[in-house]
């Protein structure tokens, strides 16, 4: 029973816990709930992993009604990819959050905290889940709506007009979303996504398809928080609680990498979205943009936490970029990065969240002097900072050595060396907080500081030690995202 | 005439939904802005249901006699997007008030010229 | 004739959607979008759509518009002007629409009964929902059942919801005025409460229960429901609506709400069946349809009637701790 | 012949309606104040709603439509001069005074 209902299980699971969680008046039964689930979701992802491997895409047929009649849950290489990204991160951010919640949030609100965090995951795992366009549509709104409650409760009154700039960002990227999928549908005159694809056929020429095509991709790029498009994003990672920098920088623009990837390949095809849309040059120009403005921004600010969010916009570019080559190689080494990046920021956004803890701010001049006090926190940083830039032995070393790779075979030299010139960009702002942290002179009031609790700091490094395995035998995740990229790219021949 | 006027409806919606989100991206109010929303997506919501219909038909209400419905699928997505805009808006207009209590306005403009003093 | 009823009510909307740009008193401006939204209801009757028109009619003019109300009260009544001219916007707004224009030119025609959308999936639900599911109203049986899990999904949104008006706004209980507002003024409207109070609850399960055979089903009883509970509050003071439904048995029912929704989908698991199979939940599979749609209904009404009244109580509780 | 008499009937109810509640939206628009405006608003309630709704039953005749109309009907009885009192005491509250010929005070 529990391995065929799995794909249900994976998301349903979630789902009942975050009413039981709302329930639970105390901070502690509500974090246990919230901690089990988060683990059991990972023990379902690495199950569900095997299947795929075992038995290749699964189809689920929600409430028995055959396709394209009901919903159905589809899983293959790809979304067995993102599920393990989402469920790894949940499960590391939980044992961290109990401390760094205490900390930042009252009490009373710690029960909906953690309600809404099993919401924002179901949500998440849902869209990479689902194979219906309209239950797309609907678990993308869970997880947002979660995630603008989440990010409002981060303690200043930024938090409540960051969250507030995202509802109305997002909502419009959500609408824009919805516009797409009814003309998709008024075309086609289906929600099920394969078989909309086989059914688009027909009407391919038609300009209400192109235009269909235009606002999906819109609205998904607000939500992936692709370069013009991103202005809600630093403001939202900078005020939210750090747990929830932590765990949304790590996941959600992610999941809109992966719906993404889903219209431009499952539905629309690679010959229409690249060839006939020339999609691929202009999602290029943008990651390109993208890559440079954010890694430039980044270098001016004095916030850490804004910091790594301008940094996140530049990391999404190198995914899109990948993406925009359109080949297999370029297709996995944009999803190998996504790993990698949700790696990383999770494990950096974490040590800010420690630095926070004990020192009320991460503006970096008040860090003058902290790795004295905080030798393992600090230590995590620079090892996640080094991943950034992309240090070999590094994960971040691994992706963008595929990306190079993919770039330089599909004829773009130029953007090889772009790849290399940004790498030197995230080196300088990685640096002032290196410079901050180990070379100037602490103050009086540093000496107050001490280390993060273990609670905190074991997650912290446990997502830096996969960050370095990653970096030395990168073998198992390359080869799921190629294997996901072959997916990908393989179904457009129907 | 209906060679001419096939798509009069959509254009209309069309719009209405211009309407909702020019109020979203150019006035400085926040509740301005959370209404606008409001009409964006209800403006959606009247595109969605106008495909749904069918010349003739009546309400998908299976009775005996009646042989031609409307295409029921689109009400029920839309049913879904209906509770899906309260939460929104019920949400957006939390955060405003929030917002005045934090700020002591709810301009934009005024709420970005504190932050800039910050 | 039909066409006539349409272009007077989009005429209408176009109407009410300039002013509500136009317009500064933000009052005016909430009251225009209850009316725009009660236009839209009736066009979706016009339009055959007769299930979505009651929801938009509970949720969009009435729900949505009392929290309107609420928040200008809460904060201010004035819109000052825009600093700047809103050029780049409208550039935006102006290319947004002519991309969707330029899309409507290949669309199959308003009400062609050959467009796609009448012939792949539609079709099917029509035709076999007598059989499978034996209700008569289809949208209900496609809402609750072919496509329940994008109806569990909204539960959840709605439950989301709750959450975040519970964490942004809370529930001040300390200093709320029991007697609500002077005693004299309000006679006449808490005479027609009392008659109307067990009347609105009545039309609510009627509409819960009648979902199957017309337009209705667990969220606009839910709504209406609520309503119910909104008049009592309006009438004789929140205090009074809070004896009768607490606080904190409104977090209980918001939860089991979507507890019942998603144990019904467990249950059916457990029966060996698929996610929120209804089917096996009874030995006739229509009963077990029938089963299924029910108790879903119920744990939809439960969870909208409860966060309905969480947002309601959290805006109103602050409103009353501002003005003692 | 019967049908004909209630169609002939119905319509002028319709009708009459129609121009009662065209009255009362003109008298909004053109009245002086609030408290008149509410005096032309309540003929749309009572007279205008009420007819219209006479109009419909005759159409409907002897079914559960004409039953539900009524119901409806019997509620607007109700609810029509609820609000309009309601606002009316809302306004005293507020303290906006009535508009008094000046001559005759």
């Amino acid at each position: 029973m529990l391995i065929s209902n799995l794909p249900a299980l994976q998301v349903v699971v979630p789902l009942v816990s975050a009413p039981v969680c709302l329930l639970l008046r105390n901070p502690r039964h509500a974090w246990a709930c919230a901690l089990t689930i988060s683990w059991l979701v990972l023990a379902m992802a690495v199950m569900m992993l095997q299947q795929v491997y075992a038995v290749g895409t699964l189809s689920y047929a929600i409430g028995a009604w055959a396709t394209p009649w009901g919903i159905e849950y589809r899983v293959d290489m790809a979304s067995a990819l993102m599920i393990l990204v989402i469920a790894v991160i949940g499960a590391v951010v939980m044992p961290y959050a109990r401390r760094s919640i205490e900390h930042e949030l009252h009490h009373k609100h710690a029960s909906i905290f953690y309600a809404c965090y099993l919401l924002c995951l179901t949500g998440l795992l849902g869209i990479v889940v689902t194979g219906d366009a309209f239950n797309l549509f609907v678990f993308l709104e869970i997880s947002s709506l979660s995630s603008y409650v989440l990010i409002s409760l981060g303690g200043s009154r930024r938090a409540l007009t960051a969250s507030f700039q995202y509802l109305v960002m997002g909502t419009l990227g959500a609408t824009f979303i919805l516009i797409g999928i009814g003309l998709l549908y008024m075309m086609t005159g289906t929600l099920n996504m394969m078989d909309m694809a086989q059914r688009l056929t027909g009407v391919m020429e038609t300009r209400t398809i192109r235009v269909a095509f235009a606002f999906v991709t819109v609205g998904v790029s607000i939500k992936l928080a692709l370069f013009p498009l991103h202005i809600w994003l630093p403001n939202a990672y900078s005020f939210a609680p750090s747990v929830v920098s932590a765990f949304i920088a790590s996941t959600a623009t992610k999941v809109g990498v992966y719906v993404l990837l889903r219209f431009f390949f499952t539905v629309f095809g690679i010959q229409f979205s690249f060839v006939d849309m020339h999609v691929g040059e202009i999602m290029m120009l943008l990651a390109i943009a993208a890559i440079l403005v954010g890694s430039l921004v980044a270098i001016f600010q004095n916030n850490a936490k804004r910091m790594l969010a301008y940094s996140s916009v530049a990391q999404i570019g190198y995914v899109i970029l990948g993406i925009s080559l359109a080949t297999t190689a370029g297709v996995s080494a944009g999803m190998i990065q996504l790993f990698n990046h949700a790696l990383i920021k999770g494990a950096l956004f974490m040590a800010l969240g420690c630095v926070f803890l004990r020192l009320g701010s991460v503006e970096i001049r008040n860090m003058h002097g902290l790795a004295r006090q905080m030798p393992w926190t600090m230590a995590a940083f620079v090892a996640g900072g080094l991943s950034l830039i992309g240090l070999p032995l590094t994960a971040g070393f691994i992706s963008k050595w595929y990306l190079v790779s993919a770039a330089l075979t599909a004829g773009y030299w130029p953007l090889a060396v772009l790849v290399l010139l940004s790498s030197l960009l995230a080196l300088i702002y990685i640096w002032r907080m290196v410079e901050a942290a180990y070379f100037q002179v602490p103050g009086t009031a540093m000496h107050a500081v001490r280390e993060a609790p273990v609670s905190m700091l074991v997650p912290t490094w446990l997502l830096i030690g996969i960050n370095l395995y990653v970096g030395i035998d990168a073998g198992v995740i390359t080869d799921m995202a190629q294997q996901a990229a072959t997916t990908l790219i393989g179904q457009t021949g129907q | 005439m209906p060679e001419l006027l096939g798509h009069y409806n959509y254009w209309i919606v069309i719009v209405l939904m211009m309407t909702g989100f020019y109020t979203v991206i150019a006035r400085p109010n926040l509740i301005k802005k959370v209404i606008g929303l409001f009409i964006f997506q209800t403006s959606v919501f009247i595109f969605f249901i106008s495909m749904a219909k069918v010349d003739g038909g009546t309400a998908p209400i299976i009775e005996a006699g009646i042989s031609v419905y409307s295409n029921p699928l689109p009400h029920v997505l839309i049913l879904t997007a209906i509770v899906v805009s309260l939460a929104t808006t019920a949400l957006g207009l939390a955060l405003v008030v929030r917002i005045r209590e934090a700020y002591g306005t709810i301009n934009e403009d005024d709420i970005h010229v504190q932050d800039e003093a910050d | 004739m039909d066409y006539l009823i349409d272009i007077v009510l989009l005429g209408l909307l176009m109407i009410t959607g300039f002013a509500i740009v136009r317009m500064r008193s933000l009052l005016a401006v909430a009251m225009l979008t209850s009316i725009y939204s009660l236009l839209s209801a009736s066009l979706f009757v016009a339009l055959d759509a007769v299930d979505v028109a009651l929801t938009e009619a509970a949720i969009g003019a009435g729900i949505s518009t009392i929290l309107m109300l609420a928040t200008i009260a809460l904060t201010s009544d004035e819109e000052k002007a825009p600093r700047h001219t809103p050029l780049l916007p409208l550039i935006v707004v102006t290319a947004t629409g002519a991309a969707l224009i330029y899309g409507t030119l290949d669309m199959p025609h308003h009400g062609d009964p050959d467009a796609p959308v009448h012939h792949h999936v539609a079709p099917t639900y029509l035709h076999d929902t007598p059989g499978e599911i034996g209700v008569p109203n289809v949208v209900t049986s496609v809402l609750a059942s072919y496509r329940g899990y994008d109806t569990l999904g909204e539960v959840t949104v709605i439950l989301t919801a709750g959450a975040g008006v519970l964490a942004l706004l809370g529930y001040r209980t300390r200093r709320l005025n029991s007697r609500g507002p002077g005693n004299r003024q309000l006679v006449v409207l808490r005479v027609i409460a009392k008659l109307f109070f067990p009347l609105i609850l009545l039309f609510a399960l009627y509409v819960l229960f009648h979902g199957d055979y017309g337009p209705g089903g667990g969220f606009q009883a839910g709504v209406i429901f609520a309503t119910g509970f909104i008049l009592y509050a309006l009438a004789f003071g929140l205090g009074n609506a809070q004896r009768v439904i607490p606080h904190r048995l409104l977090r209980i029912m918001a939860a089991v709400g979507v507890l019942i929704y998603a144990g019904v989908g467990i249950e059916s698991m457990l029966l060996g069946g698929k996610f929120l199979e209804y089917r096996v939940l009874a030995d006739d599979p229509v009963t077990g349809q029938h089963l299924g749609i029910m108790l879903i209904e119920l744990g939809v009404g439960i969870t909208v009637t409860a966060v309905v009244l969480i947002i309601y109580y959290g805006f109103v509780s602050r409103l009353h701790a501002r003005d003692i | 012949m019967i049908s004909l008499i209630a169609d002939i009937l119905s319509w002028t109810c319709l009708l009459g309606g129609a121009i009662f509640l065209l009255i009362g939206a003109i008298g909004v628009l053109r009245f002086p104040d609030f408290y008149s405006r509410l005096h032309a608003v309540s003929i749309c309630d009572t007279l205008g709603a009420g007819l219209v709704l006479t109009g419909l039953m005759l159409q409907g005749g002897l079914s559960l439509v004409t039953v539900k109309l009524l119901l409806m009907f019997y509620f607007l009885l109700f609810t029509g001069p609820t609000a309009v009192h309601a606002l009316a005491e809302a306004a005293l509250q507020s303290k906006l005074k009535p508009l008094v010929d000046e001559h005759e005070s």
